[in-house]
């Protein structure tokens, strides 16, 4: 569904990603790996239209999206998350939420003015996207709290459900389960399949690699901005460069 | 010694340190495990003077550290490597790291060497020395932030999952620094998502959970024990 | 020739002055993260407590200045006490309304202290030097010489002393400051202190060729904002080059342009550089 | 407190306040320090459109105010247009003022876009003041006609003057509320909260940036045009940055991001200037003091602080619900 | 024993504080001694009092001083010392039926055809032809114009000019410049001089103008100065260390300097009641409003019928004993503009000398 050809981004003298061509498969999970600094979130930056790349262009189903803005990728159906995800503290998950699905709708200033049904109809559209985003993260029992009183965890998991009420067809996701411990990165990992179950692509960095290795169907490896190695876990697995730069030596087996 | 006696921390009404009791003997490596949001930040936060502990003491092999001021507990040798880095960004990873040693400005001599074992440690960075350190990736800033708190040559080093964000092959190495600084008679109070890892160079463990001690043990007992391997070390 | 001799020493007047009241909000910034609206009040003071020295006490101008430094050093350690430190962690806008309250403040206390009408400041530097067919007054020289020397100086502590990384460091993180044991409200009073300081100093060398009265920071305080955005806020190199761009626009413009316009010539030139450059001159990279 | 007022009796029972003002007040200077307000407090919605839901500190409000009462001074007095057209014109010219200023602006973030716009609204204070031909210069537009009458309503008299300048207050407030509140304010909350975040979210922020800044200047623009109609005299000083100061803080006061705060911010704070008139040239000795403390033990004023603590009340009991 | 108020709304704080403390302090003393005189007011013991209210020279501002002072201390005249507050009240003093006392000479205050206006200052256009005279006949005809660029300085430049050239004079730079915000004069200054004139017409208020004057001497300039008489030379002089800086320079009669008797007088009852101040213009033009109005109320025979007072200011101005009025304002006109010969005065070798400007 997306098509990397090429792509490179240059830093003044550094090249943070480096003519890497991949593609990313619908309807799985690709993951990407690499040591710190290898340029994986440059990588996503790029997708997601944050950077513009120095050369090399990004194809998703099969239009060019290289020059669009943040914005337009997103409303092709692109979404990310961030590792930090600022909320309003001050008011509900809920109404964090609904403005999720905004830019699937049209209302104007002018509806807006008038009062427009078109207005009234989207509204009630958002506020149900935001519900439902919220039980498929499985957090319904929040929706009502303030923003700024819930829990680490749970706020990783509001991001998940702003990024799902965007209705995404490729979801980004950095390191998704930094700092989470293992039985909660479990529950993420599971969260994450789940939306593969419904159609919709994801894109995953991370550093840990039980949850990579259960989960990915496809690893794309960067090291120093360049593709190093690609293919299924156990290829990766067993990929001595990857071992190198990457793996060490003790988590070939693990 | 490091002792926790009864500490209490509240964030407005809420309570994130229920009185927490532990130490952490001379030389000694203790590990503390907890799930998201148990408190461990809360605690070391608490313990490097930046919040102030509701109730309950903490010493310092006699001294007071509640209601001391950061700078101070740093000049009395408890060193923290913060969750979330607290890096200074647009300065260069140099400077980044020689601020770490502050409290030694009026000895820079071995300072030098401690930075010398610093950009041994982490050969990416002394690549990186000039740049700004906002500049750097998250996990190479993970490696100026361990090593700021080096530079402080602590007597105890209190270390907020420093493997955060880490490559595998890094966190390997990482580990192995720690265990290396605290063979040097560094006292390490280490909190970490990445339990098995840590457990395995721990002399002790704590289990924090919602702000309260629910168990304390050698590192081969909690690595037995089920309950404690399907919640912190996975399957 | 000798004309633009002429606009040239009057633009490094110009640019030193600004340059100096910049260079304090400048680093104000960086402890308060944002632009401190009572700045150009510490100003005012500054010129006030001088000008009181010298004409009710009959201190001499140098010790004059001494005085007015310390005295606004203090009050601008007691205004970091009591009004921003307080505020440290609040978002954006309270802060500057804040300053906005101490600005009104300062300005109304002065007013009751030494009224509102216009006073002279003497200096003993009166007379005017001749060089190659510009002439120039003794204080002018004076500015220029003072106001770099200090810049220089300013430049030196931040960049090669510890204490000056401190507040470099203060700046960008503080709790990351805290944690490698700088005392962070002993940095932040120092850099309200040498703020203050910068202010004042700046005052009383610019107040001989001027006038002293409460409302004297607005003039001042305008353009020093323009500079920090101008130079990058938060960079001390910004604050001083911004400094010299103002001062000389200024200066030419009022010349080669009109004196009417010459207001319009900072703003404009403001508008045209943001525009090509949203950051600033001289603001660094990082994220 | 704001939990009744924000409710819809609480809104009707502050317009039948307002509607009865008149006969509590008893004199002219009551109903002018009111509709002085009131005018203010339309342009301070504006301000807390852009500053408050969507997070630019915008310094150059007053030059767009001023921008507006030009509007109505020049077309009423230089080329004899009636009020109402010239009004509708003020609308219109800052509305296209604010699109230019505003597509260049917003590329620039927090701070930078404060301070420039500073400096914006004080090139529109030199322009005016410049621009003889134009805007009579430093001497002012004087002579504005007052509005003319509608059917049988004339606006000669102070209180005609008031009702004319509620109704506008009024309409004013029922538009911020519906924006406000619906999914084109959630949006521009959502920029406010972090613009990053928003953008990935497929929220076109320059779009959305610039609609804010031109309704919150049209709100500007149109109050000026009321002033020009209610003072029935202009200068250049109108758009100094110390009347965007005080209508800041008129909107601090009642809490910034909502839409009560800033209405009773901005129509409560002139009365308190009006009773410290008695201290003279040192009320600012005790007004700055308040003004400190008021940012310091009520950041997010008298609104914000109640709404906070109603929300997180009611929190509270939607999460018991829930668990029922 | 009724109490009769005069309002005041006028500038008290900010950057115009001083000036409208001035005029304030000529109000005050004018109020003291009609008070020390137990006044009467168509037959009943009356009491004076001003009512002074800051207005930041913001005319919204001014205009609801106004209302407050008209409704809650029914005061029936109003003095305002900026022409945007005058300019606020005139469109409504008629129908609330209050006196506009204008303290501003701004030529449209009275061409308007307000009927209850009365313009205190005199008129500045009678300076021009004599001004003009005595410098060129002392320094020759090339002026150059740097005065300040508000409005009154505008005025005045635009009837300067053509004043100037009808004497056969040149202009050769028109410069003018904001003394209240500039923060430095030089620029402008060499500029004007670089085009080598005998003569600089400065002014705006009076120690600004010291300012620009030192700047052009410290720049070389020897010739004389045209100062708009909103500057004071006596206060120059103050800024300056003198009045050696500014020979040759011409403007009105400082009233510090004025050897009038009654003029005397009155700079010594002022130093009495305010101890080391000397009155300028704004306190003594304000003073004799003051006076004048409370003449002109018992002319009419009422604190209250606003226009039967502004009837009698004519005729009242013209009762007043000449200690009350020693700028010797002769009447007032139709229009409600003051009528008044004044004099000018110019410095000859550090000395200030009289200059008759009357016809
Ligand atoms: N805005 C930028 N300016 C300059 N250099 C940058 C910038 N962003 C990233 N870099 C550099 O590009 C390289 C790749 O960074 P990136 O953040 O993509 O790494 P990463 O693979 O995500 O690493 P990690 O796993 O540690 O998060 C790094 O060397 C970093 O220093
Ligand atoms: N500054 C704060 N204000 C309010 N609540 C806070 C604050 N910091 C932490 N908390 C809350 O206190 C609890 C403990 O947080 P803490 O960060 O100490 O946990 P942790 O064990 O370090 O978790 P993690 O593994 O996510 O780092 C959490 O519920 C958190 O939401
Ligand atoms: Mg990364
Ligand atoms: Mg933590």
């Amino acid at each position: 569904m997306l098509k990397i050809d090429h792509l490179t981004k240059r830093f003044g003298g550094l090249a943070a990603v480096n003519d890497v061509s991949t593609v990313i498969e619908e309807g799985r999970i690709n993951a990407i790996i690499g040591p710190n600094g290898a340029g994986k979130t440059t990588f996503f930056n790029l997708i997601s239209c944050v950077h513009k790349p120095t050369s090399g262009t990004i194809t998703f189903d099969g239009r060019d999206v290289t020059s669009l803005r943040t914005d337009q990728v997103a409303r092709l159906g692109v979404a990310r998350t961030f590792q930090t995800t600022t909320l309003f503290d001050r008011s509900t998950v809920l109404d964090n939420l609904i403005v999720g699905h905004r830019l699937r709708t049209h209302s104007g200033l002018w509806d807006v003015l008038r009062g427009s049904s078109r207005l009234r109809e989207e509204e009630r559209v958002c506020r149900e996207k935001a519900r439902e985003a919220l039980d498929f993260v499985g957090l319904s029992r929040v929706a009502h709290r303030l923003a700024g009183d819930i829990t680490q965890e749970e706020r990783k998991r509001v991001a998940f459900a702003l990024a799902l009420s965007t209705d995404p067809r490729l979801m980004l996701l950095d390191e998704p389960a930094g700092g989470v411990n293992p039985e909660e990165t479990e529950g993420l990992a599971e969260l994450i399949r789940k939306i593969v179950r419904h159609g919709i692509t994801v894109a995953l960095i991370e550093h840990k690699m039980n949850m990579i290795m259960s989960l990915a169907d496809k690893i794309l490896v960067l090291s120093y901005g360049e593709k190093i190695a690609e293919g299924t876990p156990e290829e990766i697995r067993r990929n001595p460069a990857v071992i190198d730069a990457y793996l060490g030596s003790e988590h070939a087996e693990v | 010694m490091l002792k926790f006696d009864d500490v209490s921390l509240k964030y407005g009404s809420f309570l994130a340190l229920d009185r927490v009791s532990l130490h952490a003997g001379k030389g000694e490596l203790v590990v503390l495990l907890g799930a998201n949001g148990a408190g461990k930040s809360s605690l070391f936060l608490t313990a490097s003077g930046i919040h102030r502990a509701a109730g309950g003491s903490i010493t310092w092999e006699g001294r007071e550290l509640v209601g001391s001021k950061p700078s101070a507990i740093v000049q009395a040798g408890v060193v923290q490597c913060p969750e979330g880095r607290k890096l200074f960004p647009q300065m260069s990873v140099r400077k980044n790291l020689e601020l770490g040693a502050y409290v030694h400005r009026r000895d820079p001599g071995p300072s030098r060497q401690t930075l010398e074992e610093v950009l041994e440690l982490f050969p990416i960075l002394r690549e990186k020395q000039h740049d700004p350190a906002g500049s750097l990736s998250g996990g190479q800033q993970q490696m100026v932030a361990i090593g700021r708190a080096m530079m402080g040559r602590p007597r105890v080093l209190l270390l907020d999952e420093p493997s955060l964000g880490l490559a595998p092959l890094v966190i390997k190495q990482m580990f192995e620094v720690i265990q290396r600084i605290n063979q040097a008679g560094t006292t390490v109070l280490l909190a970490e998502q990445n339990a098995y890892a840590a457990l395995r160079i721990a002399h002790r463990a704590y289990v924090l959970e919602s702000g309260r001690i629910v168990r304390e043990g050698l590192p081969g007992e909690l690595l037995a024990d089920d309950s404690i391997r399907r919640a912190y070390i996975g399957a | 020739m000798e004309m633009l001799m002429q606009q040239v020493l009057n633009g490094l007047t110009l640019g030193g002055i600004y340059g100096l009241v910049a260079l304090g909000l400048t680093l104000v910034y960086g402890i308060l993260h944002v632009p401190n609206f009572a700045h150009g009040a510490f100003y005012m003071v500054g010129a006030f407590v001088a000008f009181h020295a010298m004409n009710a006490w009959g201190w001499g101008y140098w010790v004059a200045m001494l005085a007015a430094a310390a005295v606004v050093a203090a009050l601008a350690v007691v205004s970091e006490r009591l009004v921003f430190h307080p505020l440290r962690k609040a978002s954006g806008i309270h802060p500057m309304i804040a300053a906005i309250g101490v600005l009104l403040f300062l300005e109304a206390g002065a007013q009751a202290l030494w009224g509102a009408d216009f006073q002279r400041m003497p200096t003993p530097y009166t007379s005017i030097v001749e060089m190659g067919g510009i002439t120039a007054p003794a204080q002018r020289l004076l500015i220029i010489a003072a106001a770099f020397a200090l810049m220089v100086a300013l430049h030196l502590f931040l960049t090669r002393t510890t204490t000056g990384s401190t507040i470099i460091a203060m700046a960008q993180n503080r709790e990351g400051a805290s944690l490698v044991g700088i005392d962070a409200n002993r940095v932040s009073m120092l850099t309200f202190a040498i703020s203050g300081m910068l202010a004042a100093v700046a005052a009383t060398l610019y107040a001989p060729i001027n006038l002293v009265y409460p409302a004297m920071g607005n003039l001042v305080i305008t353009k020093a904002f323009v500079i920090i955005i101008l130079g990058g806020m938060g960079s001390v190199p910004g604050a001083i080059v911004g400094g010299l761009i103002i001062g000389f626009a200024e200066s030419f413009g009022a010349f080669y342009i009109s004196t009417d316009y010459k207001d319009i010539v900072a703003f404009v030139l403001l508008v045209v550089i943001l525009s090509l450059r949203p950051q600033g001159l001289f603001a660094k990279r990082g994220h | 407190m704001s939990g009744f007022i924000d409710s819809r009796a609480g809104w009707g029972l502050l317009l039948a306040a307002s509607l009865a003002f008149p006969w509590v007040a008893g004199n002219d200077y009551h109903l002018t320090v009111m509709s002085t307000a009131y005018i203010f407090a339309i342009a301070t919605l504006g301000l807390n459109l852009i500053t408050g839901y969507t997070g630019q500190l915008n310094l150059a409000h007053a030059g767009f105010m001023a921008a507006g009462a030009y509007t109505v001074g020049i077309l009423t007095v230089d080329h004899g247009w009636p009020f109402w057209g010239s009004l509708v014109m003020s609308g219109v010219v800052c509305m296209v003022l604010g699109y230019l200023i505003g597509v260049v602006s917003l590329r620039l973030k927090g701070h930078y876009f404060s301070i420039f716009t500073l400096c914006v609204g004080y090139i529109m204070f030199l322009v005016i003041e410049k621009w003889e031909g134009l805007t009579h210069g430093t001497v002012g537009i004087m002579g504005i006609p007052a509005p003319e009458a509608i059917g049988a309503l004339s606006f000669e008299s102070p209180l005609a003057l008031y009702y004319l300048v509620l109704a506008f207050l009024v309409l004013s407030v029922w538009a911020m509320q519906r924006i406000v509140k619906s999914l084109l304010g959630r949006t521009f909350i959502a920029i406010r909260n972090s613009d990053e975040l928003a953008e990935a979210l497929g929220i076109n922020l320059m779009r959305n940036k610039v609609l804010a800044f031109m309704l919150s200047v049209v709100y500007a623009g149109v109050a000026g045009g009321l002033y020009a109609g209610f003072v029935r005299f202009i200068g250049p000083d109108m758009a100094g940055v110390h009347h965007t100061f005080d209508m800041m803080i008129f909107a601090m006061a009642g809490g910034l991001g909502t839409v009560l705060g800033p209405l009773l911010g901005s129509i409560g704070m002139p009365w308190l200037t009006q009773y410290l008139q008695f201290l003279q040239e040192y009320r600012f000795i005790v007004f700055g003091p308040i003004l400190v403390m008021l940012v310091i033990f009520m950041p997010y004023g008298v609104v914000g602080s109640v709404t906070a603590w109603r929300a997180r009340r009611n929190a509270r009991k939607g999460q018991q619900h829930a668990q029922d | 024993q009724e109490v009769i108020k005069i309002g005041y709304s006028g500038p008290l704080s900010g950057g115009a504080a001083q000036y409208g403390k001035n005029v304030l302090d000529g109000m005050q003393m004018a109020v003291a001694e009609i008070n020390a005189g137990n006044p009467e007011v168509g037959g009943k013991k009356v009491r004076f009092e001003v009512v002074p209210l800051d207005d930041k020279y913001n005319p919204s501002e001014t205009a609801i001083n106004a209302q407050r002072l008209v409704q809650q201390h029914k005061a029936a005249a109003i003095l305002v010392p900026h022409s945007g507050g005058i300019f606020a009240l005139q469109t409504s003093n008629e129908r609330n039926n209050f006196i506009v006392l204008a303290y501003s000479s701004v030529p449209q205050i009275t061409e308007r055809g307000n009927k209850l206006t009365l313009r205190i200052p005199p008129e500045f256009t009678s300076y021009i032809a004599p001004f003009s005279r005595y410098v060129m006949g002392r320094y020759g005809k090339k002026v150059a114009m740097i005065g300040a660029d508000h409005d009154y300085g505008k005025a005045w430049a635009a009837a300067f000019k053509p004043g100037w050239e009808k004497l056969g004079g040149t202009v050769v730079a028109e410069n003018p410049m904001s003394y209240n915000r500039a923060t430095d004069f030089y620029s402008g200054v060499s500029k004007a001089l670089a085009e080598k004139p005998d003569v600089l017409f400065v002014g705006g208020a009076s120690e600004p103008t010291a300012l620009v004057v030192k700047q052009a001497r410290e720049l070389g300039f020897k010739g004389g100065f045209v100062v708009m008489d909103q500057a004071k030379l006596d206060e120059m002089a103050r800024v300056v260390g003198g009045y050696g800086l500014l020979e040759g320079a011409i403007g009105v009669m400082p009233v510090s300097e004025d050897t009038k008797p009654e003029n005397k007088a009155f700079i010594e009852r002022f130093g009495k009641m305010y101890p080391g101040r000397i009155p300028g213009s704004e306190a003594l033009w304000n003073y004799t409003a003051v006076h004048a109005t409370f003449r002109a109320m018992q002319l009419a025979g009422s604190a209250s019928d606003t226009k039967a007072i502004h009837a009698k200011l004519d005729a009242a101005y013209k009762a007043l004993p000449p200690e009350v009025n020693p700028g010797g304002v002769q009447g007032v006109d139709q229009r409600g503009g003051t009528v008044t010969t004044e004099r000018g005065a110019a410095v000859r070798n550090g000395k200030v000398e009289p200059i008759q400007t009357g016809q």
